[in-house]
């Protein structure tokens, strides 16, 4: 089984990217579970997602301790909240962040920066980042294919909609591609 | 049909599956998700319901044993204090035997309040006379709809029942769940035909008072509807199993219970993690079980003292605790259950207010059940008390 | 006989109630005086004031519980209320 | 004829209510006002007691009962599965002024809220008569109850009558009304008006009890007629929220009404209390300034 | 001083010697004596409270809440559909450590609607974190009043107490008490001193919520504060009996139990009838003997045991019927304590709405009791079923 | 300076109400209007959840919760315990649109009867914002909220605004007031009015929020403005039961308010949906006409 | 242990007269214990209460079966209830009537009648008689001393009325004693 | 620590939750543009702008959420809403 936390604000979409991860994994025929961090956690605050994936039917449902993977979609958060608690040696961090890739990750573990929010705003015209992240969590961890997730998205919005999303998850997808 | 969505969507689903005609509820967290949903229905014209926003759980719960009397399938939601601030209503419609489902989110009770998971509200509501299922997964969660409108509008039976399913930790998770089509559900659940309705064509009287000279009778007549259930619940649970492929006549079930020493008694969601420690311990050489148990009303007494006759000790989760007693309800009916028998019951209060179980707690409650240890809170933060 | 579910009945059953029982005091009709304005039959709160062929009234003393509204309101002061026999 | 066949018919003999009852004559006459397409919704009290001991029910129309305080969202979910069903029968709600002015309230506002089609009639008899004769908001001022009895330190009940048509008036109900069962043939065209009167309606209806208020079972009529005649209750009627009809009457002083009932029997003995009599005739007084109650003799 | 008056009133006179700052309750029959004489002694100046007219008991005892927490000794009383009613404040109440005293004339839960006696209604809310007494006869309904209080205001224990008399067949009866005096009280009942209060010159937040980092353990203070209720019951009883002459500190009481065999626990009024039974039957050569459970929660498990270790069997009498499960609460808890003991404990549901309990009716349960016959309800009417 | 120093004194820093939240600037204000010899009583919802996690209070006064629907209950007992103690704190309220226009009913119209001595504050955000915006009796006509969705068959909310003060009116309330955070200083006179005048007070705070009805967080004072520019918010006071004051505006169109908003962008997208919109405008020029808005440019 | 039930209708004073008669009982130093029949019954309607004498502490809590002593307020229920059911050989009835003695007993029971209704008339101007009844009660049994019952009115009614009251119990009980 | 009975707490505990850490956006306070009108101060839901010894007005970034309400209320225009530095 693997595990990934995804870090976001209240408003940030985090959740989504959780429940549209599943989905995709789910489609490419993988066993998957998706769950926010269950609070009252207002717009702004940060706040907390997971996914969990497995070639069998999951049973657990205790809360993700040690994530194989971890998505920071906001990289205000590192300065107050311990984003890399717990990675698994082996394990993959993707932040999204315009700045150089110079965070502290636990040794071991694999730190993938891209610029999401540029991305984002470049293509959908918003800084909301939880689908191009998607692309680069697709690219980096193999969890979820492309199509898969362009299925994902293209279930969950209008045809326009999902088309700008994919859009930005190829973007990302591509820019980690290519800097693996 | 395999889709994956989250908790409460496929209970709202399954809910639309149902065709209720009126639907009650009032949003608390985290039945919200269902009600929602369920509304949404409602404005794109995908369920055929009236939909009452009312203004409180009290007239929710109401207002379906008024339209439930009056002739249709109705259905609520709720959790927590919504279910306390209803309670005179809930006993109400056992007692006036009205077949409505009502889906609970699972969540712990106030003061303090919290949002967050246990089962202390349908326990505490034990008494009421609904029947009673419990969820491991969703897609139980989702299939146990369709076997309590069954189950609550057959003629023998005749009560209504909550179906529980842990808040949060299923309400709001996302994962496979098979989901029947409308031609399925149909085919399984006739339309609601109550036995006598609210109706100028032939007037009846519902909800009068009883004197001295009938209650107890009437109660009885309760009681014994619950025991009928089993049977019943046997035979609708079969039937759905013959036609969807997944059997839900028990009222417990076991996991490597066969040669098991250590058996766990648990309800709900936490069976998936108890599963995986199962596991886990039994690579270890340990011989541990699980006994789930789906429905707790009727309590299924016979059922628990059978399958775990042979056991040497047996470990109890509740996710509830009533206050001032040995430990929660499980462990208590579980020893009522078992009386006479020898066999060590430990119980184990833990999870409470959202407190996280993991494997490694069901492996320690395991040791401390094969040293004698037991009957008190698990997973105390030292530091507070 | 047999409980229904629920604790439901279908009408007539008050009717094994026989009110009349609680009686004290008894209304008499005096139809001399009658003006035939149906006020006692209105008026009864037992419902039980009938009225005959001729357009005169009286009570069923089955359920009459002799509270007198009928003498007391009667325009024509037609009723009178007597001790119940005993 | 027909009608007057329907007036044991609905509402039935062998019921248990106290001989002279007031509100099993409100049952009556709301009954045949009402008529056999009808379903009733009947919240714990009085009326409920005395009319539904198991299996002796009284009511010929469907009926159902299910707490003190749901009546009014009991009744809102009947509507919601008659519409559903495509069913033409017609919602009454009988409550009585406890189940409506006070425990009530936990579910008629936002019954009423939601634009509910029903005819909510409230028997009003002034206080819980079923446990006793407790004070609820629709005792009159100085009315001794058990809850609010006159004492050494109390003239009784302290609170004004709590004015409901006005609290659902300003709900938006369409039609709301005040009644009497001294004034049958009104209370009657009132219901039918509330019952065909789309949406939630409300008529509240004066029915005095001989038991709770002290006099006996004979007067009950007469009570309830000097409660108009002196301006105590005032039988209106309001269309989206506006008084559209009122009885006058030629006001009686208020002691009339007050010295024919125990309740009020403190106000006299062992001394008469002339400020708390004026109190109360400053209320009728008012009413009769607000709702225009007087008949100018002179002028007509 | 000795004198004959109506439970109810005897009550309502012990509430006022308690000296309580503010009463609140809602009318329910058969409650309605105490709060009409409570309300008799305002009017007329015998007792100096607050004394508000709710408009139903959620407002009952959500003013009491906050008359509690503002520093007021407060008092309410209610009975089956009303304590149904505010059910969501008494899990509060409780929740939020507020001493609040609450007496419950004991009466059946609707539907069917009954005014009549049975105990299904404090029973129901044996997990609400309230202690329950229950009187046996109007010495102990007024008695426990004062050790409520007590208990209750406890700084170890600060939980609210239902004090349980049986509606009716005590509260409607005249009989000899023994009523304390005024000075007698206050020496016994200090004023109310609350370790914390709603205070502008101190302020405090009263009832936050618990997340799940804190939620466990608050229960577990809370059944820790249970716990400790049968040492404080103990003392504060022991001091009554020191000071009044009547002993308050054993939370059950046996009848004829040093040898007897067949033994029948109970609660409330009906152990005078049982006792009166007892003696025919031990004149008659037969060993029986009652525990009588005088305070439910805590749950006297322990002192259940020891007290029944040495019988042959074990009647339990259940004025309630947890729907659905093996029997009355009475006699789930009497197993659960008596766990591994191998004593048959029989269970009979029995008196529910009223149904008249008479010495035959306990010769008989002794009979089925000696053939092994229980779990079952007694007293049913075969005609009707 | 020292009313200012009290500023952020009794609601303080470290809340967890989203960034704009206009309820926690309800908050702010009315504390500053009531002072430190003020028990404050919370129902549940967001002010609730936001301010006081365990052991986290935001509260520098007394403060109490105990549910979502009992505030004015608990208010009562605090009350009548204060009375016998001799105690002179003031007691404020502070209850959402959900707490006090539905839920609440089951305490507020007992206590309102009874006529308690406190200053009940709605912060009105016209939905339940605590879990999720669903629908209150509060929410306007039209407003998408998560129970009262726009869709295929529908529009949104389908039922006009609850007339909250009127029903307290109707109860005897002696003085009640609608106000807004865009306007704090006439916010904080009536709050203090409200407290200052004996018996049960109800002021109504207009306070947007940003997550529910879908706008930047910056936006909140211009929306609350909005609201009164429009007519669709009216602040007024009323005595005794009459209006006494109304802040009088040269009303916008009601679209300008609509338009800034999610919950009401299905009346514009995908297309724009006049009728529902002229619906709308028609509850303004009602406000306007009942209330006597307008300023009337010319002649003054 | 001694029972009694007493017949009478709502609003007549039934369980006040079981309440007195048991406050007197406990005056004279016999234990008692006063209960009515639990019911909804309205004003007019048939009603029962009882009373129980016995020399030690009274426990027993169920109804009464089998009476030794019944009184009947109103003569006109005898025609619709069953007034005389159960009680016990060598028991006492006493009923309120103007009549002659006519009713049937059961065998081995002594039937006593009193006009009650005319002496509480002459006596109170009221025909309210439970007061008047217990003189009768307190001469035909023996169970309480008219010293008691005097006390116990005293107990419950302003001076004036008490007066009123044992005045008419007084002629009741002269009347009972000189018939017996 | 031990837990309050009853889950109560004294003031003061908020300020342990440090909400300017929730801030994405930064508001700068141009003293030069500043009429020294107090409205930022008075519609800061966070309560966290205070005024100077000078009467000029500048946020606790402690708790500044960043919400910018003070930005778009400001009369002088003299608050701009800056990213957050990260
Ligand atoms: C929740 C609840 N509280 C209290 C009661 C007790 N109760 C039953 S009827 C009643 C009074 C009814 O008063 P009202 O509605 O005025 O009707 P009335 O008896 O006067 O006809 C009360 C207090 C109850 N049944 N349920
Ligand atoms: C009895 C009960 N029902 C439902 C809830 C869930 N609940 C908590 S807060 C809330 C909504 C609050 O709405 P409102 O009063 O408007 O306050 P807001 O959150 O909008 O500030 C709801 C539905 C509850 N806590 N208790
Ligand atoms: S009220 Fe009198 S006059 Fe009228 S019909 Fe009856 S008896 Fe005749
Ligand atoms: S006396 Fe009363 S019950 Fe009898 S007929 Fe007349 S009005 Fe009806
Ligand atoms: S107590 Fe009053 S309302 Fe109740 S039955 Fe008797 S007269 Fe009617
Ligand atoms: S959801 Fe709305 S009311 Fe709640 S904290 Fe956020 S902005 Fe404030
Ligand atoms: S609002 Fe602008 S002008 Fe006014 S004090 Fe603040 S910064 Fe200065
Ligand atoms: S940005 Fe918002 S939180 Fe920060 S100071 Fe300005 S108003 Fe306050
Ligand atoms: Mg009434
Ligand atoms: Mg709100």
């Amino acid at each position: 089984m693997r595990e990934l936390r995804i870090h976001g604000r209240g408003g940030q979409g985090s959740v989504t990217a959780a429940e549209l991860i599943a989905v995709a994994a789910f489609e490419g025929g993988v066993f998957a579970q998706a769950f926010p961090a269950f609070g009252v956690e207002r717009r702004g605050a940060p706040v907390q997602a997971f996914v969990r994936f497995d070639d069998k039917k999951i049973r657990k449902r205790s809360q993700v301790y040690e994530p194989d993977y971890i998505i920071v979609q906001d990289s205000t958060l590192i300065k107050d909240v311990n984003v890399f608690m717990g990675v698994k040696k082996g394990g993959i961090v993707i932040v999204n962040t315009e700045k150089k890739p110079e965070y502290q990750v636990p040794e071991g573990v694999k730190l993938i920066t891209i610029d999401a929010t540029s991305i984002a705003l470049r293509v959908l015209g918003l800084p909301i980042t939880n689908t191009t992240l998607m692309g680069a969590f697709a690219a980096a961890t193999g969890e979820i294919q492309f199509a898969a997730l362009e299925k994902a998205l293209s279930h969950r919005f209008n045809k326009e909609l999902a088309a700008k999303n994919i859009e930005a998850a190829r973007v990302a997808f591509d820019f980690v591609r290519g800097a693996a | 049909m395999m889709e994956i969505t989250e908790g409460s969507h496929a209970v709202a689903e399954a809910v639309r599956l149902c065709r209720p005609q009126v639907v009650s509820a009032y949003p608390i967290t985290p039945q919200t998700h269902i009600v929602e949903a369920l509304a949404d229905f409602v404005a794109n014209g995908k369920l055929d319901a009236e939909y009452i926003t009312v203004e409180n759980e009290l007239s929710a719960l109401s207002a379906c044993v008024g339209a439930s009397a009056a002739g249709s399938r109705t259905y609520s939601a709720t959790t927590s204090q919504g279910l306390l601030l209803m309670t005179e209503v809930v006993f109400n419609a056992a007692g006036m035997r009205l077949p409505i489902v009502m889906s609970i989110a699972n969540r712990a009770v106030g003061a303090p309040l919290s949002i967050w998971n246990d089962m202390q509200d349908s326990i505490s509501l034990r008494d009421a006379g609904w029947l009673q299922f419990y969820a491991e997964d969703n897609q139980e969660a989702t299939d146990l709809h369709f076997l309590a409108y069954k189950v609550a509008e057959s003629k023998e039976i005749q009560l209504p029942v909550f179906v529980c399913f842990d808040g949060f930790i299923l309400s709001h998770t996302y994962e496979p769940i098979d989901m029947l089509l409308q031609e399925q559900v149909d085919q399984y659940l006739p339309k609601f035909d109550p036995a006598e309705k609210l109706d100028a064509k032939d007037p009846i009287s519902f909800g009068m008072y009883a004197t001295p000279e009938y209650y107890l009778e009437f109660r009885y007549e309760m009681d014994q509807a619950q025991k009928r259930a089993k049977d019943v619940i046997a035979k609708a649970g079969k039937e759905f199993g013959t036609m969807f492929g997944r059997d839900y006549s028990a009222l417990t079930v076991g996991y490597l219970l066969d040669d098991a020493e250590t058996v766990i008694v648990a309800m709900g969601s936490v069976c998936g993690t108890v599963k995986d420690a199962i596991d886990e311990m039994r690579a270890a050489g340990k011989k541990v079980g699980l006994l789930k148990i789906r429905v707790f009303r009727p309590f299924p007494s016979e059922e628990i003292a059978k399958a775990l006759s042979k056991v040497k000790r047996v470990a109890v989760l509740d996710k509830n605790i009533s206050l001032g007693a040995k430990g929660g309800a499980t462990a208590i009916e579980v020893r009522d259950a078992m009386y006479g028998s020898m066999i060590p019951v430990k119980g184990y209060v833990l999870g409470l207010g959202g407190r996280d179980i993991r494997k490694k707690d069901i492996k320690e409650i395991v040791s401390l059940c094969e040293n004698g240890i037991g009957d008190q809170f698990y997973g105390l933060r030292k530091e507070l008390i | 006989m047999t409980l229904a579910v629920g604790c439901r009945a279908r009408p007539g059953k008050s009717r094994d109630n026989k009110t009349g029982s609680w009686r004290v005091f008894k209304p008499s009709f005096d139809h001399e005086k009658c003006s035939k304005c149906g006020m006692c039959q209105t008026l009864c709160p037992e419902g039980c004031v009938h009225e005959d062929a001729e357009g005169f009234f009286d009570p069923d003393f089955t359920y009459c519980k002799g509270c007198g509204i009928c003498a007391t309101e009667c325009p024509k002061e037609a009723i009178a209320m007597n001790q119940e026999e005993k | 004829m027909a009608e007057k066949k329907k007036t044991c018919e609905l509402f039935d003999c062998g019921h248990r209510a106290c001989g002279g009852c007031g509100a099993a004559l409100t049952a009556r006459l709301v009954m045949q006002a009402a008529g056999t397409e009808t379903i009733v919704v009947n919240s714990t009290g009085c009326m409920e007691v005395f009319s539904t001991p198991y299996p002796e029910t009284a009511w010929k129309v469907p009926w159902i009962h299910s707490l003190f305080e749901n009546a009014s969202a009991v009744a809102s979910g009947i509507e919601a599965s008659l519409k559903k069903q495509g069913r033409k029968e017609k919602i009454v709600i009988m409550a009585g002024d406890g189940a409506t002015f006070d425990i009530g309230m936990i579910c008629i506002s936002g019954a009423f809220e939601r634009g509910h089609d029903f005819a909510y009639i409230c028997y009003d008899n002034e206080a819980y008569m079923n446990t006793g004769i407790q004070r609820s908001g629709a005792t009159p001022y100085d009315a001794s109850t058990t809850t609010s009895p006159a004492g050494t330190c109390s003239f009784g009940n302290r609170r004004p009558k709590k004015d409901m048509p006005a609290i659902l008036a300003a709900h938006g109900a369409p039609y709301i009304a005040t009644a009497s069962i001294a004034y049958p043939a009104d209370l009657k065209q009132k219901v039918e008006k509330a019952i065909n009167t789309p949406g939630p309606c409300y008529v509240q209806v004066h029915a005095p009890c001989c038991t709770g208020w002290g006099f006996e079972g004979d007067q009950t009529i007469a009570i309830a007629k000097l409660a108009i005649e002196t301006g105590l209750w005032v039988n209106f009627e309001m269309v989206d929220g506006k008084v559209t009809k009122v009885k006058k009457v030629v006001r009686k002083p208020v002691e009339e009404y007050l010295k024919t009932q125990k309740r009020f029997r403190h106000l006299f003995k062992p001394k008469r209390q002339d400020a708390e009599i004026a109190l109360i005739q400053a209320i009728a007084d008012r009413n009769a300034g607000k709702y225009g109650l007087d008949i100018n003799l002179r002028k007509e």
